[in-house]
């Protein structure tokens, strides 16, 4: 293979071992590639930005949750959290998220999990999945993925062992970028075809280039889990932007809960950081996820991929400085600008929203009836989808700054007009999108 | 335009003519591949090949001053500096260029440039009011 | 004089004619400069952008108005700019402005002119103002822009010839950039007096790269007229914002006018180019006015800056792509996204804003009483200050991407909580600011 021996004249490393597509233990591979798993292992730390990183509580260990370190509760940091997703389990229990070494733990013991059954298909973005798929599905990928996701979270957590690790990235006889995750594979396909381009393969069409983002997108996007099969679906049918998604949800009829007050059929939206990265002007560059999270870094003679994926405001000399000749300094300060801008539009479509649960309340024990308050609870539905894009997406809005406030915008406006529809006034058109 | 592109290909022309005529191919040749001696300086060196001058100014064109003690006392003292930090590691990642030495390389870029510059550049070259090049010039010496 | 004589030295320009502070013609300091008055006589040049430039509407020219090209009329293009400004002067005659060189006709005979009657200090910004004030002061610049800001517009007018030219922005001798706007050194000096630096002098403290943009912002600024004696001011007193210059007219309790429907005393923003400006990524990295709307261009062997002030947008490869490595379309894209997403916001906050005006007059209509108006009012005046930031400011939002959008959503949350307050609801904290 010519890809290979190009690889190893470049990389001097020692193959002390065979990495076949059956092997998915890091330690295994970590004896060819010492560096890269050094960096690994040390997704563990934990470290506080000023609107990032994770911070480590200290907790004490029981039979149901024996970890002795979580990461901070959002929800106790904003009690409103609890208010907006009344009803949902999220309100029981959402943490900041820590690095890759936590993934499979953090699921397995968040509250969340004892207050709704969840599905295998959780375990996508949380394991290390390529064993686990191709046994389930006897050697066939999609079929393990089917039937990983309709059976119970309890019965399939067993047949995984590690968080995300290298087979789920790389191609074990090349060690090239590889997409191994179904619901990505249909994702780009639909997300593609919306843009005219008719069966996109992401494996066979992308770029080395765009597989430095594509391997993190496997996992850092927006879901929903489709139908009875729970099939993990990534809802791009219309592209990217947050309110193109929530069209797309609006159209297929999609709930993921009601709502506890206002009675509206809501959406949650998680981590969309591949959907609003790709609105930004560094996606435009061509600045991938690997660019600032993963930079080059010299070891000896050689130059690795920091495989210590966090959070590049702890790294700002290698992960900014190699592109933008200022300061350390000055680049924390024009991140952490535009974050606390995002922040403050943030908060206000927050308390809009807020507002208008109140308000909706407020208006059902005055006597209005579900048909009356339908307008409202749809845009109640339409408003908080759209905060909690930005609201979970977890840069703080670095990853695009004018859009995530262009996003909060429209959240706001829908508040506004949902608090109109209570009161029977007209709305206004449909919101402009660009 | 065409007057323009004239002009402009004449003064290019004039300005290899009279690079190649006094320095010499010597230190196209060997310079570059002495700072290249070095791994953490490979990626200038690639940089360079690429970039706009590499037929036309070397490492030290840029990097060292023009007049032959200021020459010497900077190659010390660089020497001195990344000799030091090679062995001893600890440097940041990438590299940065110093203050002393970025104000030695605007330097040399008027000293080349002065013909075209001086009537944007109206202060003591280096001087207070001066107008860096590297603002909006980054990648003339290596692409970045 | 040293730094004279090493000019000189420099130059190999030849000195026609001796110039002074007393010679304000552009054609004489041609004699000197040919290349950079040759460019600054082209800003007569009418060409459009997406959404800037200007676009030539020729009319048949009248004894009160003997124009035969106007720019495109902004009330036209959108109507609902004649309800926000209703009872102003604004909702008259508004059009998008074009080159430098038609600076005083425009003032001249807009519309706007034959509604209200104006003061000398429009002049300040639309003429060259270097000999007239000083004659008016006898020698003393304060002194004679006291005197022509009181002065009423039809007695100053006579007093200059010229729209800006080189002595505005030049000194004579050196042809170093100079201040020669009062309002501008006085703005600065309050600003900066909030930023805890005392007694700040723009002419002496300012470095050479700053007065690359200082020269604009002597124009390209919110203003309003002080007092009795009609000073022009800058207000800047608690920085340069948006809402911070908002807080600083509530404290002042300044008004440009009472709203012809809702009753509320409103504020005109115009053209914050160089406030914007202050808050994006490109202030921050040292960018300057003249860096993008005077590149530099090649004449020869000699390289100059282009003083054919216009869109940048028209001159991509000059002015943007020394600084950045994209394809001219790329750039051209990456600005117009932006724009299109401050324009969607900005249609958003403007809706709101118009459907606040109705809301107040039905509730007027319906019997509500001054007393119970009033903190409606209140919003409806911040909401409209803040839009209308953004609407004029006329960059489209690109001199500060995010912040654009920030300043949209302020305003939208204002309208919002405008329409609360009219049902008696309680309207939440003041809005957070950064
Ligand atoms: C230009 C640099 C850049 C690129 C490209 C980029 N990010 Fe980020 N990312 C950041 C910064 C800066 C933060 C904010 C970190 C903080 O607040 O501490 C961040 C935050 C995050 C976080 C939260 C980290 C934490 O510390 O809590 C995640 C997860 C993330 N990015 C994933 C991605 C993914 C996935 C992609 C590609 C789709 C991507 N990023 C592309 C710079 C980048
Ligand atoms: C499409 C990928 C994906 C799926 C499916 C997914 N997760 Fe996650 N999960 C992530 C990513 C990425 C993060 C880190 C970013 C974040 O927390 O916003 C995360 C973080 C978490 C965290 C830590 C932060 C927190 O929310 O407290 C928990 C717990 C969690 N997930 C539980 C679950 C459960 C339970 C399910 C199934 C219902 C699930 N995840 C399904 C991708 C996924
Ligand atoms: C298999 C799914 C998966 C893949 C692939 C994946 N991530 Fe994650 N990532 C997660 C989950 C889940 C978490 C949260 C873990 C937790 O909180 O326990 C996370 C957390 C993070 C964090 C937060 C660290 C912190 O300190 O807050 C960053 C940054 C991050 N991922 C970046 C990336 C980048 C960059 C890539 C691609 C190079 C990537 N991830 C690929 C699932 C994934
Ligand atoms: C979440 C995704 C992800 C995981 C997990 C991951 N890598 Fe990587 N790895 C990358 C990316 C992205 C690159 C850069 C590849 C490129 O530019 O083509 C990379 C590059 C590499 C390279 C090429 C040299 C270099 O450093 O750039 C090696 C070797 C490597 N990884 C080994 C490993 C090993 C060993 C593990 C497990 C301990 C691992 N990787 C886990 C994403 C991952
Ligand atoms: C691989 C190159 C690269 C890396 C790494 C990179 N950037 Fe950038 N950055 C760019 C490019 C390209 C642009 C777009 C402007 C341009 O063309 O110069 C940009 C734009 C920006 C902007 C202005 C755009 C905006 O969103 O407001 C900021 C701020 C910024 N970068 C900060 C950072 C920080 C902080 C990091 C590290 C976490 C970082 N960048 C990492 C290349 C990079
Ligand atoms: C002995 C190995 C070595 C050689 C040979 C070498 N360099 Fe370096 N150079 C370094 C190291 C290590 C650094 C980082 C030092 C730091 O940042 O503290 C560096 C940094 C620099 C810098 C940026 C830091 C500064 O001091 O401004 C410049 C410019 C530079 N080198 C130019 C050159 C040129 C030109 C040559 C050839 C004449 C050269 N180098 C030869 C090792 C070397
Ligand atoms: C040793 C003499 C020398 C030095 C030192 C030098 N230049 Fe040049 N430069 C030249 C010559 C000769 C050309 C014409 C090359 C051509 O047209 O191919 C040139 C071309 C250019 C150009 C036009 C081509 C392009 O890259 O866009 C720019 C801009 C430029 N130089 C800027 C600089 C700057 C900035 C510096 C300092 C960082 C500098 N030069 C240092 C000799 C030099
Ligand atoms: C035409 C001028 C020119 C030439 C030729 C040139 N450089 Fe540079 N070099 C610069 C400039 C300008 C900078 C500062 C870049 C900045 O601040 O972004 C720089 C910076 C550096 C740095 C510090 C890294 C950084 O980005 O700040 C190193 C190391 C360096 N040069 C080495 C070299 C080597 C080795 C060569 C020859 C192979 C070379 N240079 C040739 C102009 C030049
Ligand atoms: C980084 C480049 C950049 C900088 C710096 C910059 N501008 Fe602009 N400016 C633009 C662009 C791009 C536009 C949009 C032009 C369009 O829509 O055609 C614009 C538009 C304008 C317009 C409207 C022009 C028209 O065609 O209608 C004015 C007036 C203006 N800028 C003044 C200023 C002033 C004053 C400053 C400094 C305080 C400044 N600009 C700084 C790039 C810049
Ligand atoms: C502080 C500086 C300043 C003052 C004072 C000022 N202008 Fe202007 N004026 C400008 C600038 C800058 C523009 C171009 C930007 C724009 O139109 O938004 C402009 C544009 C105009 C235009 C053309 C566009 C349009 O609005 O139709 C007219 C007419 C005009 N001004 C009239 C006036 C009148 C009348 C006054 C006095 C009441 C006045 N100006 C006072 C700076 C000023
Ligand atoms: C609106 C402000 C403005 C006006 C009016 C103006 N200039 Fe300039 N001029 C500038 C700026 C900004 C620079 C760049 C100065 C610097 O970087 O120090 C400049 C630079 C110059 C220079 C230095 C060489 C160069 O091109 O950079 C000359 C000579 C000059 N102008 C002549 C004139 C003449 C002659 C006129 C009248 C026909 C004029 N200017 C009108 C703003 C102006
Ligand atoms: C003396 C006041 C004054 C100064 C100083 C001034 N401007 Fe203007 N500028 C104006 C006015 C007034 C207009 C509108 C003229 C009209 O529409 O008739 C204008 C128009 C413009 C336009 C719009 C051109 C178009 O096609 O729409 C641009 C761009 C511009 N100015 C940039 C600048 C820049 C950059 C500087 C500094 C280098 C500057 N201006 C200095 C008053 C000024
Ligand atoms: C504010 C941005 C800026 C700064 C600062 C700047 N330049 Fe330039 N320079 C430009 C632009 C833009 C051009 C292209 C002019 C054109 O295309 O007509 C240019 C052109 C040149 C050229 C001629 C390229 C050709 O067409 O042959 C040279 C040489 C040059 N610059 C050198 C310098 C030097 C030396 C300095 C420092 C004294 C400097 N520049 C400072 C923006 C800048
Ligand atoms: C003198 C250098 C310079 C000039 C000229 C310049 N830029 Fe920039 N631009 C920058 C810098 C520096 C940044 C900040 C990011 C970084 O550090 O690379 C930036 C950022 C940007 C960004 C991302 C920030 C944002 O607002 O979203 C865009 C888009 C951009 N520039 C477009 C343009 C366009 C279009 C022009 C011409 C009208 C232009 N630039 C002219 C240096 C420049
Ligand atoms: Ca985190
Ligand atoms: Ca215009």
């Amino acid at each position: 293979n010519i890809f290979q021996h190009k690889q190893e004249a470049r990389h001097p490393f020692f193959r002390v071992v065979e990495l076949t597509d059956d092997i998915d233990d890091p330690a295994v591979w970590g004896k060819n590639f010492p560096l890269q798993y050094d960096g690994y292992k040390r997704t563990s730390d934990m470290v506080r930005t000023r609107y990032g990183g994770s911070e480590a509580m200290p907790r004490t260990p029981t039979q149901a949750d024996p970890r002795s370190v979580v990461a901070q509760s959002r929800l106790e940091e904003d009690p409103r959290l609890r208010k907006i997703w009344a009803g949902y389990a999220f309100a029981t229990d959402f943490r900041e998220e820590r690095g890759h070494a936590y993934m499979l733990t953090d699921q397995l013991y968040t509250e969340r999990q004892q207050v709704v059954k969840q599905p295998g298909a959780c375990l996508n973005c949380h394991a290390s999945m390529v064993t686990a798929y191709r046994k389930a599905g006897d050697g066939d990928m999609f079929r393990g993925f089917e039937v990983i996701c309709r059976t119970p979270y309890a019965e399939a957590r067993p047949l995984v062992e590690h968080p995300v690790t290298c087979i789920d990235c790389h191609d074990p006889g090349t060690m090239a970028l590889r997409v191994t995750r179904p619901a990505f594979i249909e994702g780009m396909r639909a997300y593609k075809a919306s843009q005219g381009v008719k069966d996109y393969d992401v494996n066979t069409m992308a770029t080395r280039h765009e597989m430095r983002s594509f391997v993190c997108g496997q996992c850092h996007v927006e879901y929903h889990f489709a139908g009875e099969g729970k099939r993990l679906t990534y809802p791009w049918h219309n592209g990217l932007k947050a309110d193109e998604i929530l069209a797309w949800y609006d159209q297929s009829g999609f709930k993921d809960w009601v709502h506890a007050d206002s009675g509206a059929p809501m959406l949650k939206a998680q981590h969309p950081e591949f959907e609003l990265w790709n609105q930004g002007v560094h996606a435009r560059a061509g600045v991938s996820c690997a660019d600032c999270h993963m930079p080059y870094q010299r070891v000896g003679a050689m130059k690795i991929s920091d495989h210590h994926i966090r959070s590049p405001l702890l790294n700002i000399n290698a992960a900014c400085q190699t592109c933008h000749k200022a300061s350390e300094s000055e680049l924390l300060a024009r991140a952490e600008t535009i974050q606390g801008r995002t922040q403050s539009v943030r908060n206000l479509a927050m308390d809009a929203v807020v507002e208008l649960i109140a308000d909706i309340v407020a208006a059902r024990d005055g006597g209005a009836t579900d048909a009356q308050l339908g307008v409202a609870r749809d845009f109640h539905r339409k408003a908080q989808f759209l905060l909690d894009f930005i609201e979970a997406e977890n840069s703080s809005g670095f990853h695009a700054d004018q859009e995530a406030v262009r996003v909060l915008s429209l959240s706001l406006d829908y508040a506004r007009r949902g608090q109109r529809a209570l009161r029977g006034l007209p709305t206004g058109a449909t919101a402009a999108t660009e | 335009m065409l007057t323009v592109s004239v002009l402009v290909g004449s003064a290019a022309g004039i300005g290899v003519f009279t690079f190649i005529y006094a320095e010499g191919a010597s230190y196209l040749t060997d310079r570059p591949q002495a700072c290249a001696n070095c791994h953490v300086m490979h990626e200038q060196y690639d940089g360079w090949q690429r970039a706009s001058h590499r037929d036309v100014a070397t490492c030290n064109d840029c990097h060292a001053p023009h007049d032959f003690f200021g020459k010497y006392a900077t190659k010390a003292i660089n020497g001195w500096n990344h000799s030091l930090a090679f062995t001893m590691g600890g440097f940041p990642e990438p590299i940065r260029i110093t203050e002393r030495n970025l104000r030695v390389t605007e330097a040399a870029c008027r000293h080349c440039h002065a013909q075209v510059v001086h009537a944007i550049d109206p202060l003591e070259p280096g001087g207070a009011g001066a107008m860096s090049c590297v603002r909006c010039h980054r990648n003339v010496g290596h692409e970045h």
